[in-house]
C-alpha cells in the first residue's frame, strides 16, 4: 500500500500513544495522531483538548481546539482557566502533544515570530497552550514535517522552552518534567541525548536515507549509536487514518487532504 | 440590573473610544454580531483582550477599531495566519496595534483573578520562554512557605465584557453550556457585561443544579441575537462554519477584498448575521 | 487506574496510621460509611483536613484517631457544638488535638491550590483577625504589579482524599451533583482519593456536558456503599436527616454516653450505615 | 399579636434588606430574617449561601448551611473554592449576614474562644466564612441577641474584625468595604458613629427601656441624639415568620422553636 510521508508522520506520533496516557492535545498532526491510537491499539487513551474537553471522542477531527465534537464527545467539560490550572498545572498529564513553526537542535520551539519580535517579518499565531504544556505535561511529544527552515540552529524566539542549552537547564530553571522526549518528522524519529539532550535521529522511516535527514536538518545533526528502522505503516493503520480524514473534510466541507 | 437591549443600543451604550473590551467565547459562542456591531458603530482606539482573537478581532484590527490586543493565540484555528492581525503588527495596516501576548494558562488565571477580585494570579509558567523578555506584565512572585519563584501576571479587568450564550430568561438571567470557556470570568472580571443571546425564555431549563448561569445581577444588558454567535457555533443551537473559517483565508489576504468582503456583509447590514 | 475494592479493603490499603486524610463533601455527600470503617480499623495518629468537621470528624476524634485537626468551622450545623471536638480540645479527651485553623476561604483557596499544583494559594483574607497571630500558616505576600499585600496559606496536599458521590461508571468515572463543595479540588489535590458511591452503573447519566465528572484516572478506589453518607445526604438519592443532626448534641455531649453509642452503631457494624 | 423579643429581632432584621441585595447568609437568625424578606417585602432578594448555592429559595429553613433545599431551588450551585474566590472576594455581594458569641462596642466579633486561644474554657466553632464575609461584603449585618456575655467590653478573641480600635481603623489595614454598619438585637438597632465608629443605639424596639439595653450591654453604652423605636412586627410578618418556623420544624421532624 502506497503511504505519503505525512501519512508515516501521523502513524509514526499514533505508535507512541498508550492506553493509559492522558494526553494534552494540539490541532492538526497531534490531533490526528492521537484519534488515531484511539481507534487503533489505545481506545483507553484520554484526549484532553485545551478548550476544556475532557476525554473527547470525536468522530471526527475537529478544525479548532473547540469544535462541537469535542465537548459533545468528553466525559466533561470543564472551564478554561480550570483546566490550565487543576488539570494541566496539576500534573495529571502524562503527554503534551506539540507542533511549531521552529525547532533547535534543544527541542525548544518557536511558534512567535520569524524575525525579531518587535519587527517581525513573520508574525505567527503564538504559543498559546505550549509554554506550559511543555513544562507541566509529564512528557511531551513533538510532531513537526522537517526541513531548513524548521529544524533551525538557532530559534528566532524561544516560545515554548526545550531542554534551553541542554544538559541539565531544564533542572536549573526549576522544571521537573522529563521535556520533549521524542520528535517525530516526516523523515526520521530524533530523542534527545541521556546527557546533552541534543536531539539525536533514533529510527529513519522506511525509505529515507540519512543524507536526507542531514538535508533537512539546520544544524549537524547527530545519529545515534542505533539507528532503527520505523515499520511502515501497516494496511489497518493507513484505513482508519485514510477514513477518519475522509470523514473529517466531509463533515466541514473541505476537500479531502486539505485539513493536514 | 439587567437591561433588555437591542444590539445597537446596547453597543453604542456600552463601547466607548478608548475602551478596554473583552469578547469572549473560547473557540464557542464567539459573540460575531456583537462584534459587526462595533464596526457599523465604528468605534476606535479600542484595547481588544481575548485568549484567542480569532476572526472576529480580524476584522475588528482590519476595520481599524483597535489599538491594542492583549492575546495568547492569534491564529487561524486549524487554517493558518489572521491575516488582518498579521498585516497590522507587520505593516502598521489600516494602523499599527500595540501587542501585549501571553500564554494560555497565563492569560486564563489572569481572568480568574480578576473575577476574584485580586490584583495579579499567580502560577507556574513561562519557565526558560522569552515571552517574559517582551512582557513586562509577567513578573515574578516567591512563595512564602517554600521559596520557590513563581510567575505573576496582572489581573483582566475590562471595561467591558461581551460575551454570547445559548439563552436568558426574563429576569436576565443567563445560561452557558457546552466549551464554557473564560466566559465566567470575563463577566465577573468586567465592569459592565453584555451577553447576546439565541433566545429569550421563560424558563432557562438548566439541566444540571450545577449548571455554568450567570445572574441577572452580573450582566448589565442582555440581547437576543438568534445565530449571534456565526460562523462560530451554539453548542445545542447550531454548529460550527468550519468551510467559512477555512474561506477566511483567502477573503482575508488582501486587503481590498477584506474591505469589499466586510462592506457588503457587515457594513451594508442591519444587526443580523452574515453569511459567506 | 481504579479499582473497584470493598470499603474494609480500600480503608486498609490507603488509610495508615500517621497518615493526613481528607474526608470532605460541604455539608452534603459526607462519606460517614468511610469515616465509620476508619474508627472500626482502629487507626491512629491521623491529620484529619476538612473544612467543617461535623459529625463524622467528632467522631473520629472521639474514638482517638486524631493526632490533628486542619479545619475552619468546627460545629454541628445549626445546632451548636461538637462535643467530642471540644472534649479533645477543652480537656484532650481521649488524646490532645493539635488544631490548624483557617477561615472558609482561606481553606478552600488552599485545596484549590492543592489542586493546582500550586505551593501555595493568595487572597485577600484575614484582615484585622487574630488568627495569623496563632496560625504560622498564615502569611503574607506582595502584588508585584500594585503592591497590596496579600494573604497567602500553603496548599493542601492530603495524603488520602475520601469523598462520597451519586455515582461511578464501570470504568471508574465519578459523577457528582448538587452541592460539591471541593470535592473536585481534594481528590486531584491528594496523593490518592477513594470514592464511595451510591451505584455504579453501566452509564453515567451526566445531564449537562458541564457535570461534575471525575475521570477514572484521577480515583484510586471507587467503593459501592449506597446510603454512604448517612445522617448527610447524597442530591438525588435522600435527605440529609436534620433530626439525627439535632439528637447527636445529646448523644456526644457525655463520654459514656457516646462510647455506647459507638460501640453499638460504628464498631459492631459490619460495612453499613448506622442508624440513630 | 403578641410577639417575642426574638421574633422582633427576626423582623427588624429582614426590614432592612431590599429586593436588590445580594445577600451572603449564615445560619440561624439571618437566614430566618433573609428568607423571611425574600416572603415579604423582598421578593427579588438574591440569596447566597457559603456552600455554593446562588438565589437559594427554600421552602423551610435550612439547618445547615448546606441543606438539600439550598441547592435544589437555587438558580445556580458552584464549588466552594469558586464561592469564596468569584462570588465573595470578587466584590457581587452586598450585604454580608453574621452572628457571634460576642462583639465588642467597634463591632468586633468573636466565634473561636472563650478564654485564651491555647488554653480555651470553651472552644467555639470557628470564623467559618464570617472573617471575609466582614471585609469583602460591601456592608454587613450583625444579629444577635444582647446580653452583658455577649456584647462585652472586650472580646476574648477578634475572630471577625468590625471597627478594630475604631476611627479609620479599616482604611488603615487597606478594607475597603463598609464594615458592620448595623447590629440588630432583641432589644434595639445600633450604628456605627460616623467619626468614631463606637456602636450607638439608633433605635429601641418597642416597650424596651434605655435602662433594658445598658444592662444588657458589656461596655458603657452610648445612645445616638435622636433615639428612633421600632415599629413592632406586622400581623403579616409574623404570620409569615410563624409560617416558615412551624414549616422549618415539621421538615426536620423538631420541635417547633428548636431551631431558633
Amino acid at each position: 500500500m502506497n503511504y505519503s510521508a505525512t501519512e508515516m508522520m501521523a502513524v509514526a506520533a499514533a505508535r507512541v500513544l498508550t492506553n493509559d496516557d492522558i494526553c494534552f492535545v494540539g490541532i492538526g498532526t497531534p490531533s490526528l495522531a492521537c484519534n488515531l491510537a484511539r481507534l487503533t491499539h489505545a481506545p483507553g487513551i484520554t484526549l484532553i483538548y485545551e478548550s476544556g474537553t475532557i476525554g473527547a471522542r470525536p468522530h471526527v477531527l475537529p478544525l479548532s481546539i473547540g469544535d462541537p465534537e469535542l465537548s459533545e464527545t468528553a466525559r466533561t467539560t470543564v472551564a478554561v482557566p480550570e483546566m490550565f490550572q487543576y488539570w494541566l498545572q496539576g500534573g495529571c498529564i502524562s503527554v503534551g502533544f506539540l507542533g511549531g513553526a521552529q525547532i533547535d537542535r534543544y527541542a525548544n520551539i518557536n511558534s512567535s515570530v520569524i524575525g525579531s519580535y518587535e519587527k517581525p517579518k513573520v508574525r505567527l499565531p503564538g504559543g498559546g497552550g505550549a509554554p506550559e504544556i511543555a513544562s507541566l505535561c509529564r512528557k511531551t511529544y513533538v510532531v513537526m514535517a522537517q526541513s531548513r527552515r524548521s529544524f533551525v540552529e538557532r530559534v528566532d524566539f524561544i516560545t515554548t522552552f526545550g531542554y534551553g542549552e541542554g544538559g541539565d537547564h531544564r533542572q536549573r530553571l526549576g522544571i521537573h518534567t522529563e521535556g520533549p522526549t521524542l520528535v517525530i518528522t516526516d523523515l526520521c524519529i530524533m530523542r534527545p541525548n541521556l546527557i546533552t539532550k541534543e536531539l539525536e535521529v533514533t529510527a529513519l522511516h522506511q525509505g529515507v536515507t540519512r543524507e536526507q535527514v542531514i538535508d533537512a536538518t539546520g544544524w549537524p545533526v547527530r545519529f545515534a549509536e542505533r539507528v532503527e528502522q520505523t515499520p511502515p505503516p501497516t494496511e489497518a493503520e493507513l484505513s482508519v487514518l485514510r477514513d477518519l480524514q475522509a470523514c473529517t473534510a466531509r463533515a466541514h466541507g473541505l476537500e479531502v487532504g486539505q485539513n493536514d | 440590573m439587567t437591561e433588555f437591549l437591542a444590539l445597537r443600543e446596547a453597543i453604542a451604550a456600552y463601547v466607548h473610544d478608548g475602551s478596554t473590551i473583552a469578547l469572549e467565547g473560547f473557540t464557542h459562542l464567539i459573540p460575531f454580531a456583537a462584534g459587526h456591531e462595533i464596526i457599523r458603530q465604528q468605534k476606535r482606539n479600542l484595547t481588544l483582550v481575548r485568549m484567542t482573537p480569532d476572526l472576529i478581532y480580524d476584522q475588528l484590527i482590519g476595520m481599524g477599531c483597535a489599538r491594542k490586543l492583549i492575546f495568547s493565540w492569534g491564529g487561524n484555528p486549524g487554517v493558518g495566519s489572521l491575516h488582518r492581525l498579521r498585516d497590522a503588527v507587520e505593516h502598521g495596516w489600516p494602523r499599527p496595534l500595540e501587542i501585549e501576548e501571553h500564554s494560555h494558562a497565563a492569560m486564563a488565571a489572569a481572568y480568574g483573578a480578576g473575577a476574584a477580585g485580586l490584583p495579579c494570579a499567580i502560577l507556574r509558567a513561562y519557565q526558560g520562554s522569552d515571552l517574559p523578555r517582551y512582557n513586562p506584565n509577567i513578573r515574578s512572585i516567591t512563595c512564602p512557605f517554600t521559596g520557590e519563584q513563581l510567575a505573576a501576571v496582572p489581573a483582566i479587568r475590562p471595561d467591558l465584557a461581551i460575551i454570547h450564550a445559548q439563552r436568558a430568561d426574563r429576569a436576565g438571567n443567563v445560561l452557558i453550556e457546552g466549551i464554557v470557556g473564560v466566559q465566567k470570568e470575563v463577566v465577573l472580571a468586567a465592569r459592565h457585561a453584555i451577553v447576546t443571546v439565541e433566545e429569550i425564555v421563560d424558563d432557562l431549563r438548566a439541566p444540571s443544579p450545577n449548571s455554568v448561569v450567570l445572574p441577572s445581577w452580573t450582566v448589565s444588558a442582555v440581547v437576543a441575537v438568534p445565530g449571534g454567535a456565526r460562523p462560530s457555533y451554539a453548542h445545542g443551537y447550531y454548529r460550527r462554519d468550519n468551510a467559512f473559517y477555512t474561506a477566511w483565508d483567502a477573503l482575508s489576504r488582501d486587503r481590498e477584498r477584506f474591505l469589499r468582503w466586510m462592506e457588503e456583509h457587515v457594513l451594508r447590514e442591519c444587526p443580523a448575521v452574515p453569511q459567506p
